[in-house]
């Protein structure tokens, strides 16, 4: 394994250091590991926490700042927070008009703040949990652990963050980011395996020309392995899956994401492969972002996202967020 | 039971899940995101800091304690899961420093409920649950059928082994196998095996 | 080779095709092959232009807007850009008040760009060349190539960028692009080799515990190789050749940059490293940047970079800055 | 040498960039950035289809005008050198349909100053130099001699070759090689390599 690590096991609190250091501007908690606005808590602002296992970044310690998160909790590496945790940040956002939960929708996260916000309840703090669960990938079924939330996270945390950020109350913040879940779907290739620290090696062998598909963002296997084809096939693909899974009637928010080790020059490449097939299937793009933001360590492999955007959406889109990883009109 | 065998059994449990993290971590990488080993050593060397520091004196405090340690320090899917269980079954016990055989039983079943409560997982879906399951069932049989600890303990630990065991051909129902459907077919969960360690554990320090 | 393209051979092409559909706010001319800000020329302003091999995103096309560049040339991958191309975005930024040509020195570039400018001369447009050579890892001589052109290169183009929006005339904005090279120095260690498309396999073979160290940003091989050490080591080891090669006297801007194949929280971890080591030294670190900015496709690297900043390059680094790749205060 | 020798010449080396590109490209892999097949490969593809477009009626202009395709097309270092050099090495033939070798040897030697004055390299610094200065003194000593366009080619081919090889010892001073120190040492230089094509080229086509 090769990687810009001292110690396996203190990669995490490493990190964090490290985000303390590039981003004075925001209030780093290192002893109880959580990320918060400098101005937190906003008396009479809904309070917007997230979190999940490191390894994800710029999700979601680069999310936090105005209009978008107000604190989040980073995990070891793709593992959820703990209740401790998550609870501080809990406390440390609220401003008495209750605290939004973002969960992205595994097991672990949703039982970590399931007890946070239970602790929360105890201390008298409104707790709102939302669920985020787009990845198209995975069957939905009231039998199994259910999709798991990927790349419209982001997407939720914005608008959800520019609905608070602009006074809404908990419900309508809450509201918002369901509506935007609800309206989202995700697909993932991944061409290579991650390789976390503490396994030191990567999660799954993958021949010179296959790929795996459907893949989440926690290194794990995908739904099935293929061959390796041109992205212009695997776009359509990716695209056809979410298109299936809901009604993309109307302007959509189009996110190309990179899993981690994904040149820009190839999201760059594949968002146009993006634009030209929705284009032949009739779906607008009102907006669209490309980057790395919802990642997997090192692995190579990219996400497509699409969230049918309501004008609201789209307002509360453009409104200004000013954080380490997401940044305009502000 | 009494506290120092409780505290041993943490022990055991630590030195066999240090031992065994690798292959936790293998187990989970090909099914899961490969953190299980790691998680769980991380979650029961606090818990072996926590009984050296506070010396809980009661049984039932020893295990809630190990619970709440593993809670609040492993995340993840295990941490809530176990950390309640063992929080579980430690309230369920009389504050007593030692318990009888079926007082440990009716402890385990509430920690088993309040896995069961909070993961939402059958018997089947593979997951920790089919370790504990029957390793549970083989205890309380073993006891009701007038077995001591010792003996009582080897049984829940040879079903715990099989129990983990006949994960392997479990197609995953929950827990982030799941997503990957009909591939987490042929793999042994990662939970399950560590689950077969905890009673491997019991078993150890319970022969004289 | 696994990487999201149709055909190696039209990888730039198509990625320009992606960057003009995620960008409608910039004009992108897919026939000449470059990206320009759509308000360009603006009568007055001085232009800035620069360019060079693709496989650098987000540089340079990623730089393009207000506060920043007006134009960029993206060349074959790894490869210049030719004089034509490099000529129509000068053409299409000059205002009236010349062109900022803002040039990495390698032989290609200054070559292509030297004759662009030639011909932009015959033209009656006057054009300002700007060198930026910050690699400390390559010893400067006349009678060699010099030093690369490195992570400064997004210090150069934001500052004197800023100093052009303000106003400032021809001479200004290339005495604060120089200055600002000047004050530079970067050292990078590579991990991983980079697969061009092209190639279709890894430029050089690196054993699983070795690294290359003194690497530029064409997946070229380095000063030397060595063994992988911690991250903190290296850390000191890149500082130390970069204090050496220059006076860092007072307040730097930080640049912990990756190459593209590295994952953020490994950037983090290493801007924790260098805060505290720059501390040990005495070297006070004004503002910092972290993330994937100047890359080489793939390779798994980083780079770190310094600029000794004066009170007006901290000034022009604040001001607003509206790109795809780096945007703030608008 | 007449205009359809020249374009003869100009295909010629097309048709060795193009089977030799691999090669080229894993030269420049080893001490440079793996692109210099490709680079040339493009570039000659383009000459060759300028050419048949636009049929230029002087070996000079065909020479000219593939130097300013390659300038046009090819970017990098190699483009900017090759395209000078034969856009003045046209530029110095007199305006005819034929030139004689000793007019065609002042018009490399002015393609040669080109390549020099542009990059700044000299003998020895591990450049395309290194294959053609020495081709081109063969050349020149040859129809000095009295030899024809044939012998005189042969000989300059040769030379290149040998001049090619040379550079493996070298340690580079210009282009990207540079930048490799001493590592560049061992390494034949991609650039002088394609020299020794072009003149490979110009004999394979001047033999009848
Ligand atoms: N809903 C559930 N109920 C019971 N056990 C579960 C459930 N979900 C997961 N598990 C167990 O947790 C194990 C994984 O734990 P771990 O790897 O530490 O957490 P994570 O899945 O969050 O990475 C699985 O192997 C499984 O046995
Ligand atoms: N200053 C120079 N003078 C002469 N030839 C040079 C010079 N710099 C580079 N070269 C030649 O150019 C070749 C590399 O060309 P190419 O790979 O196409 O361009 P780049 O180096 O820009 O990638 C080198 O092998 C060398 O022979
Ligand atoms: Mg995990
Ligand atoms: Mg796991
Ligand atoms: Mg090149
Ligand atoms: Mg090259």
């Amino acid at each position: 394994m090769k990687k810009f690590i001292n110690d396996p096991a203190d990669v995490v609190a490493q990190a964090l250091d490290g985000f303390a250091a590039a981003h004075p501007e925001l209030r780093v908690d290192t002893a109880q590991r959580y990320i918060a606005r400098a101005d937190a808590p906003r008396p009479g602002k809904v309070g917007l926490v997230s979190g999940g296992g490191s390894g994800h970044e710029p999700l979601h310690a680069g999310f936090v700042g105005a209009g978008m998160l107000d604190a989040a909790c980073p995990g070891e590496i793709f593992t959820s927070p703990v209740p401790d945790q998550i609870l501080a940040a809990t406390r440390a956002v609220d401003g008495g008009a209750g605290v939004v939960h973002i969960v992205k929708n595994y097991t672990g996260d949703v039982l970590n703040f399931q007890l946070a916000a239970e602790l929360a309840a105890d201390e008298g703090i409104t707790v709102e949990t939302v669920l985020v669960d787009d990845d198209v990938a995975v069957q939905d079924s009231t039998w199994t652990a259910g999709r798991r939330g990927t790349g419209a996270t982001l997407l939720v945390e914005k608008i959800a963050g520019a609905r608070a950020e602009e006074g809404g109350g908990l419900a309508e913040v809450a509201a918002a980011a369901r509506e935007v879940n609800a309206a989202s779907g995700s697909f993932a290739y991944a061409l290579t395996a991650a390789t976390t620290p503490a396994a030191g090696r990567p999660g799954f062998e993958l021949p010179g020309d296959e790929i795996e598909a459907g893949v989440g963002i926690h290194g794990e296997p995908g739904r099935h392995r293929e061959r390796l084809r041109p992205a212009r096939e695997l776009v359509r693909t990716a695209l056809d899956a979410i298109l299936a899974a809901k009604p993309f009637d109307g302007p959509v928010i189009l996110l190309v994401n990179g899993l981690g080790g994904t040149p820009l020059i190839e999201l760059y490449l594949i968002c146009g492969e993006a634009a030209r097939y929705l284009a032949e299937r009739g779906v607008p793009i009102a907006r669209r972002l490309v980057g790395n933001y919802v990642t997997s360590l090192d692995m190579a492999g990219m996400s497509l996202t699409l969230c049918r955007a309501t004008d609201e959406m789209i307002r509360l889109w453009d409104a200004p967020v000013r954080t380490p990883g997401l940044r305009w009109g502000a | 039971m009494d506290v120092a065998l409780a505290r041993e059994w943490m022990r055991a449990t630590a030195a066999a899940v240090a031992a065994g993290a690798d292959r936790l971590t293998r187990l989970d990488a090909a099914i899961g995101d490969g953190d299980h080993g790691v998680n769980l050593n991380r979650g029961f060397t606090a818990v072996v800091a926590a009984l050296d520091q506070e010396a809980p004196p009661t049984v039932g405090e020893v295990l809630a304690k190990a619970g709440s340690t593993l809670m609040s320090r492993v995340g993840g899917a295990s941490g809530p899961l176990y950390g309640s269980a063992l929080r579980a079954a430690g309230r369920a016990l009389p504050q007593t420093s030692a318990v009888r055989p079926d007082e440990l039983v009716a402890a385990l079943r509430a920690g088993l409920d309040a896995v069961r409560k909070l993961g939402g997982a059958a018997p089947g879906d593979k997951t920790m649950i089919d370790a504990y399951a029957p390793a549970l069932d083989a205890f309380e049989q073993a006891v009701a059928a007038g077995a001591g600890l010792a003996q009582a303990a080897a049984a829940a630990a040879r079903a715990a082994t099989a129990g983990a065991e006949a994960t392997v051909p479990m197609r995953a129902r929950k827990g982030r196998a799941s997503y990957l459907g009909e591939r987490s077919v042929g793999h042994q969960d990662p939970g399950a095996t560590s689950a077969s360690l905890m009673f491997q554990a019991l078993s150890d320090v319970s022969q004289v």
